[in-house]
């Protein structure tokens, strides 16, 4: 299934990901809206690593076949879909940050109400790609169907 | 001011006709192809029509054949002087016209029937190339001589051509006064044209001639390229440069009518890709050889040749063109109509594919 | 008698993993759940949430109400069983019912443990203000009677005491937590760590009371160990919970720090299969048997059950004590075992402290705001090899900056 | 010298109230313009290191910046404006010889801009080339003369060696080293997918790239960097660099801080040294030298390959084409004044040379006198902007042309025209890793053959619109041009009418 990878080769950490991310799920229109406007800052779902020696990659859930987040739930409301996307349901997460416990990739994060935020692929914004995908200005971060390719 | 042939280049829109007998027998009187190409009237303006035929003049079959227009009598002395020093004339007279109410301003019209004079030390020294020769006479006097032009001049073929309708020019020309084994004829639709005599078509150089409907998007592309071979586009019309890229493809390239449809109306790389090995090498090959010989824009053409004509499309078939068959005798034309106006009864009527070069030989 | 191919007793995590974990393998035939509680299956560490107000009844459910429609579950509510007859592959239902299984999972959870102590009612449900905190029905049970004038004791300072304490503290006018030992979380945290919580949730107005307990329940007061007496209106009784072990160990099952099942959670009855709260497991940490009663654990577990009841054969041999909890704003991640060497830090935002023994991450404490504390959970998952991976960042930032480069992209350029 | 004269060029507008300090301005510029002030929570811009090569603005995801000129004028008047007042400042600063980089912009005549195509109406219909056949297919190289046929009338003759281009545009020379290996490796697989060349340039050619080496033309200049035997085989051609449009004459430095490990390598120079290419050859110093050296490649390749002579296009062009002709090479590629450059002394770049138009008609014309058109194609270079100039080009006689500048641009090249100091905010002029990493070869490639494809669809549109159905027959076609506002004595040089006529 298509899923966001990052080619760290291509990533110039710039962070316009975590940007467009937190812009796209601000439910605003305007990013200066967004961002200038309201006493919170919109959170951004992935997160850029910058290293020494000029590395950076985007991290972002990796939505896994195995799930750790999903399967450490203690509400359920944290559920793979039919696409094998995971998906919060805000309104049944209690913000005990299990998931956040159990996730291997260190990709999830918590909102301003607390409770959990993460990467659902914009499955209810963009549509088609994802922001961080449409707009990562280097193509560092692609959607692809990669499973069975090494 | 018009400007004529020559000064400018004129597009025109055009009919064409040709009648061969395979047997090459001269059984196809003038009157033929006139009937044939006033069937297109519609198709020329009166701003040209011109004839050729194949096997006209029998008994002076050995001798070049030049049919010059002379705008004034000092023309006719220059040329003549001229033709005086380097060929023997063994029949010179006035080309038979009768009065016609349609055709006016008519040059003088004369034919030479005329033999090269070599020097021995030319022939010693084999240099002599006859056609080679001819053309550059041809070349000389159409270029250097003001008020006069050879519109003709090719062995046992005539071009008989004015400012008019075809069948009224047929009928100025006294054709039915002449039998041929071929006859190609064209009415012309010029946009911008005072009407010259010389513009008329067909146009020919030795025994090709060429008829010609269309207008030729590559012109300056081939003419560019041809004058490199000493050939001068004096009057800037697309049935001079096809002629002159003929003449350089057959005669000093040696190459057959066959092979030079493949060069002019060129296959495209698409069919080229799909051909056997060796045939899409060859023609590779000649496109990439002859590049600069393509014709684009819309053509059909009638090449009339000592023994044999040839009609061909552009490779796109921008231009209509038919033929049929009937009893040894092969027509062409424009538009069906035509053919059957002189054959009604004609059989295997059908329409070649652009750049499909439909080559017809006497058996002599 | 009927007669299904899976049966499951109990609905909760363990139970859920089960039902999921067969419908990897299986597809077609249909699951029998039965259950002693009235309700759905519902996510008990929710109760103290729903107590404070945070969630709503109706969004308690563990799983969507379509779920065992959707798995072709046969839910049966509010029916003990009282036997399981491992030779006939049978059990009895309380209602007299005699019901067949080819596979039987037995993820009956866990029960509250309550010290001895005079004055403690024979049966709690007979009291009004007394409780203890692990079901829906006593979180109902205080809701109905807890105001803001109430006076809240609780017995126990560990997870269940102190989340019953921070669902209560802003609704009632006291609380006050009892516990025998010096700390609280002594189960879960050490010193510096717990000194951490404890402040914190003094500052929210718990009151603790320590290295102390009740010895004797009186109508409107408890008595203390050293002698103080306090009043109550309610009563909290959280020191602990025991596994649910008795239909296996009547069936004749072995049981030892719960039930005891092989890594792919059969007991040792054959075609028994038990998950969740209710077993024993081998925490991979320290290699020892523990009874680790934690929602993951019994989720994953069940999981594991199922598949192998399904036909797919699959391990679970990775369990190890994983705790995350939250006290009004304070996070705390606990992991794996307290051996090792230490790595601590403190700042005014995270308390860290890492545990690592023969290259490996052994356990960790993090107290702030835990962003990427799962890097460590992975790492101790994993059992990865420390000496291939920057420690430094490790310890002071975890993040996948801290693999060397093909790691990396394993991790982020190839399919998961 | 305590007093810098010189204003910064270039303002920063930022506006505030777009602006959400998301810093990716201040990650992108390599010249350290952008800063983020923590004590009052702004966005801050030292605007004298903005050379405006706009990666910020492109970057910045509210558009709430831009860069513009200063309006700060000097005293100036029509003879001392402020350009050259400022480059004599400069000059009095440094006591050097003025830098410039890419194509002059100078205010000379575009000839290109001068000429307008035909397009067919009634008498000859436009063909559309969504419905009919339209090639573009060239190829450059020598052509037979003559073709001989056995007894059997069965073709001896061979075709000789030849480039074959899917359309005729090339990638014209670009160093690796004065370009990024992500610039080159986008070049060459553009090339490669369009089934064009791209050019090495005199940098050699990188171990990697070796793979797209039929679409390859490898370049020996005076340097002769990184020049072998599998290197002059590894092409599809081998251009033989005479002189460069933006610097006639003169020949090409590259600094040593540009010269990395791998640089160095495929160069076959120590790191870190600078390399100088010589102004000439220094074994060609007249046409025969040349010949010679023609020859000698030709050996080196055992006569597979076609030779390419560049030339800069230089007053007596047409003559020193002839004798190019004449001397063995395949192909003859002028280069104009108006071509880019990685580095050249400004004074040079903007007066010496005379534009490709010119030089091309000049040439196709003397070519053709001369009877020799035949012997060798021809490929102009320098400032080809667009579909347009490709096929007014081609209708003057060229058989392809050189895009350069028009290949930076697709790759993201602003014209800020700082090439030399390195620090190319876009990954093409620079070697530093963080830099060259900008561009990725997919998206760099990708946009070069939608470049080139969206131009071939214009040329087959704009032939289309001729009647001419391959691109041969418009080889030369100067019929198809008219001139617009120029004199008869340009339009002579053109062999084309005036508009009207």
């Amino acid at each position: 299934m298509k899923r966001v990878y990052v080619n760290e080769e291509w990533c110039l950490g710039c962070h316009l990901c975590e940007i467009q991310c937190a812009f796209a799920n601000s439910g605003e229109t305007d990013m200066v809206k967004a961002f200038n406007n309201s006493e919170k800052k919109p959170i951004s779902r992935i997160t850029v690593e910058d290293g020494a020696d000029d590395i950076h990659f985007a991290v972002s859930c990796r939505h896994c076949d195995t799930p750790w987040c999903v399967k450490g739930c203690i509400t359920g409301a944290l559920t793979v879909n039919d696409n094998g996307v995971v998906q919060i349901d805000e309104t049944r997460c209690v913000g005990c940050r299990t998931c956040i416990l159990m996730c291997p990739y260190g990709c999830l994060t918590v909102g301003h109400n607390k409770t959990l935020l993460k990467c659902e692929l914009c499955v209810e914004n963009a549509g088609g790609e994802p922001s961080c995908v449409q707009r990562c200005p280097n193509n560092a971060i692609v959607f692809e169907d990669r499973d069975g390719v090494l | 001011m018009l400007k004529k042939e020559g000064e400018i280049r004129i597009p025109s829109g055009c009919a064409i006709s040709g009648i061969i007998n395979k047997t090459g027998e001269c059984s196809i009187n003038g009157s033929s192809i006139v009937k044939s190409i006033a069937h297109m009237h519609d198709r020329s303006n009166g701003l040209g029509g011109g004839f050729a035929g194949y096997g006209i003049y029998p008994e002076y079959a050995d001798q070049y054949a030049f049919h010059v227009f002379y705008e004034d009598m000092t023309a006719r002395e220059e040329t003549e002087r001229y033709l005086d020093r380097y060929f023997e004339m063994v029949n010179l007279s006035r080309i038979p016209t009768r009065k016609h109410p349609r055709i006016k301003d008519e040059p003088q019209i004369w034919r030479y029937f005329v033999n090269p004079i070599f020097t021995l030390l030319q022939e010693e020294q084999e240099e002599i190339d006859e056609k080679q020769f001819i053309v550059e006479t041809v070349f000389h006097i159409n270029t250097f001589i003001k008020g006069a032009y050879i519109f003709s001049s090719g062995k046992n073929m005539g071009v008989f051509k004015a400012v008019g309708f075809p069948e009224d020019v047929g009928e100025f020309y006294r054709l039915e006064e002449y039998d041929a084994y071929s006859w190609t004829a064209h009415g012309r639709y010029p946009t911008n044209t005072p009407g010259w005599w010389g513009g008329a078509h067909p146009f020919a150089l030795l025994d090709y001639s060429i008829v010609h409907n269309g207008e030729i998007s590559s012109y300056d592309a081939n003419r560019r390229f041809i004058e490199m071979f000493d050939y001068k586009c004096n009057l800037q019309t697309d049935t001079e440069v096809i002629t002159y890229i003929i003449d350089y493809l057959n005669r000093k390239q040696g190459l057959n009518y066959e092979n030079i449809a493949k060069i002019i109306a060129a296959p495209f790389w698409e069919e080229i890709k799909r051909m056997p090995e060796a045939e899409a090498k060859r023609i590779t090959l000649f496109r990439n050889t002859f590049a600069s010989l393509l014709i684009t824009g819309p053509f059909s053409i009638i090449l009339g040749f000592n023994g044999g004509f040839m009609a061909l499309n552009d490779r796109l078939k921008l231009r209509s063109m038919v033929t049929g068959e009937k009893d040894n005798i092969v027509y062409i034309a424009s538009e069906e109509c035509a053919i059957r106006a002189i054959c009604p009864d004609i059989e295997n009527i059908w329409a070649p594919q652009g750049g499909e070069p439909i080559i017809v030989r006497v058996n002599r | 008698m009927k007669k299904y191919k899976y049966v499951i007793i109990g609905n909760s995590a363990a139970a859920i993993g089960g039902v999921q974990g067969i419908r990897k393998g299986d597809l077609e035939n249909e699951i029998l759940i039965l259950t002693a509680e009235p309700w759905q299956t519902y996510s008990r560490p929710l109760i103290s949430y729903w107590l404070q107000g945070k969630v709503k009844r109706e969004k308690m459910y563990y799983r969507e109400p379509s779920f065992f429609t959707e798995n072709n579950c046969q839910v049966r509510y509010a029916i003990p069983v009282e036997k399981i007859n491992p030779k006939e592959k049978t059990i009895n239902l309380a209602d007299g019912e005699i019901i067949g299984y080819k596979n039987l999972l037995v993820a009956t959870g866990s029960v509250p443990f309550v010290p001895p102590m005079i004055g403690l009612p024979e049966n709690l449900n007979n009291t009004t203000n007394i409780f203890t905190f692990t079901t829906l029905e006593d979180a109902i049970g205080i809701r109905e009677i807890l105001t803001p004038k109430s006076k809240v004791v609780i017995l126990g300072a560990g997870l269940i005491g102190l989340k019953a304490a921070e669902a209560m503290v802003s609704q009632s006018q006291s609380v006050i937590v009892v516990d025998l030992a010096n700390r609280v979380l002594p189960s879960v945290l050490q010193e510096k760590s717990s000194d951490i919580v404890k402040k914190h949730l003094e500052a929210q107005s718990v009151s603790f009371i320590l290295e102390t307990s009740i010895t004797e329940i009186l109508k409107k007061d408890v008595l203390l160990s050293d002698g103080e007496k306090i009043p109550y209106d309610i009563l909290i009784l959280a020191v602990g919970t025991k596994p649910q072990c008795d239909l296996v160990r009547e069936a004749g099952g072995e049981i030892g720090r719960g039930i005891v099942t092989d890594d792919r959670q059969q007991t040792s009855l054959k075609k028994v299969y038990a998950a969740g709260d209710c077993t024993q497991s081998l925490d991979m940490t320290s290699d020892t048997q523990k009874n680790l009663a934690i929602l993951p654990n019994a989720f994953l577990q069940g999981e594991v059950a199922g598949m192998n009841m399904a036909g797919e054969e699959t391990y679970y041999d990775q369990a190890f004590p994983l705790n995350s909890v939250g006290f009004m704003g304070l996070y705390i991640f606990s992991a794996g075992t307290y051996e090792g060497v230490v790595y601590e830090s403190e700042s005014p935002e995270e308390y860290k402290k890492l545990f690592i023994k023969d290259n490996v991450l052994k356990g960790f404490i993090i107290i702030g705001d835990c962003m990427r504390g799962g890097i460590y959970t992975d790492l101790i998952r994993e059992q990865t090899d420390l000496s291939t991976i920057d420690l430094e960042m490790l310890i002071s930032s975890p993040q996948i900056m801290i693999f060397n480069q093909n790691t990396r992209k394993e991790k982020l350029a190839q399919s998961h | 010298m305590s007093i810098n004269f010189i204003y910064p060029e270039y303002e920063v507008v930022r506006n505030e109230k777009r602006c959400i300090k998301c810093r990716a301005c201040e990650r992108q510029c390599a010249n350290e313009v952008h800063s983020y002030d923590q004590e009052f929570d702004c966005m801050e811009a030292q605007e004298s290191q903005c050379v405006d090569c706009q990666r910020c603005v492109t970057l910045c995801p509210t558009n709430a910046l831009k860069i513009v000129k200063t309006n700060n004028r000097y005293r100036e008047n029509a003879n001392w404006q402020q350009q050259t007042m400022e480059e004599i400042f400069r000059q009095a600063d440094t006591g050097g010889v003025l830098l410039s980089s890419m194509g002059t912009p100078k205010d000379y005549p575009n000839y290109f801009d001068k000429i307008l195509i035909n397009a067919s109406q009634v008498t000859n219909p436009p063909i559309d080339p969504l419905r009919e056949p339209m090639e573009s297919k060239v190829f450059l190289g020598k052509k037979l003369n003559k073709l001989e046929f056995d007894e059997n009338d069965e073709l001896l003759s061979e075709i000789p060696p030849q480039i074959e281009l899917e359309m005729p545009i090339m990638f014209s020379a670009m160093s690796y080293g004065s370009i990024s290996e992500n610039a080159h490796k986008s070049l060459a697989r553009a090339a490669t997918e369009l089934g064009i060349c791209y050019n090495t340039g005199e940098g050699g050619l990188n171990q990697d790239l070796y793979q797209y080496g039929a679409n390859t033309i490898v370049q020996v200049a005076s340097g002769r960097f990184g020049v072998h035997r599998d290197y002059l085989n590894a092409g599809a051609a081998i251009e033989i660099k005479m002189g460069q449009g933006a610097k006639p004459g003169i020949g090409g430095h590259l600094p040593g801080k540009k010269i990395q490990e791998k640089v160095s390598r495929t160069r076959m120079i120590p790191v870190g040294v600078d390399a100088i290419s010589p102004a000439p050859h220094h074994d060609i110093y007249s046409i025969e030298d040349l010949r010679q050296l023609i020859f000698s490649l030709k050996e080196a390749t055992n006569y597979k390959k076609p030779v390419i002579v560049k030339i800069a296009a230089v007053h007596n062009v047409a003559a020193i084409a002839s004798g190019i002709a004449r001397s063995g090479a395949d192909i003859i590629s002028i280069d104009g004044f108006r071509g880019g450059t990685g580095a050249a002394p400004t004074r040079i770049r903007d007066n010496v040379g005379i534009p490709i138009e010119l030089a091309l008609a000049a040439v196709d014309q003397r070519l053709r006198d001369e009877k020799i058109r035949n012997d060798v194609s021809i490929v102009v270079g320098g400032s080809i902007r667009n579909s347009a100039d490709v096929v007014k080009a081609i209708a003057l006689g060229a058989d392809a042309v050189y895009i350069g500048t028009a290949a930076l641009l697709a790759l993201g090249c602003h014209l800020c025209r700082t090439c030399h100091t390195g620090k190319c905010n876009w990954g093409i002029a620079t070697q530093r890793e963080d830099l060259v990493k900008r561009l990725n070869p997919d998206i760099g490639s990708r946009r070069l053959v939608n470049l080139v494809s969206a131009w071939n669809h214009e040329i087959m549109e704009m032939m289309g619109g001729m009647g001419i159905n391959s691109i041969e027959a418009l080889k030369g076609n100067r019929l198809m041009l008219r001139g617009i506002g120029m004199s008869a004595k340009e339009l002579e040089i053109f062999g084309i009418a005036h508009a009207g006529e």
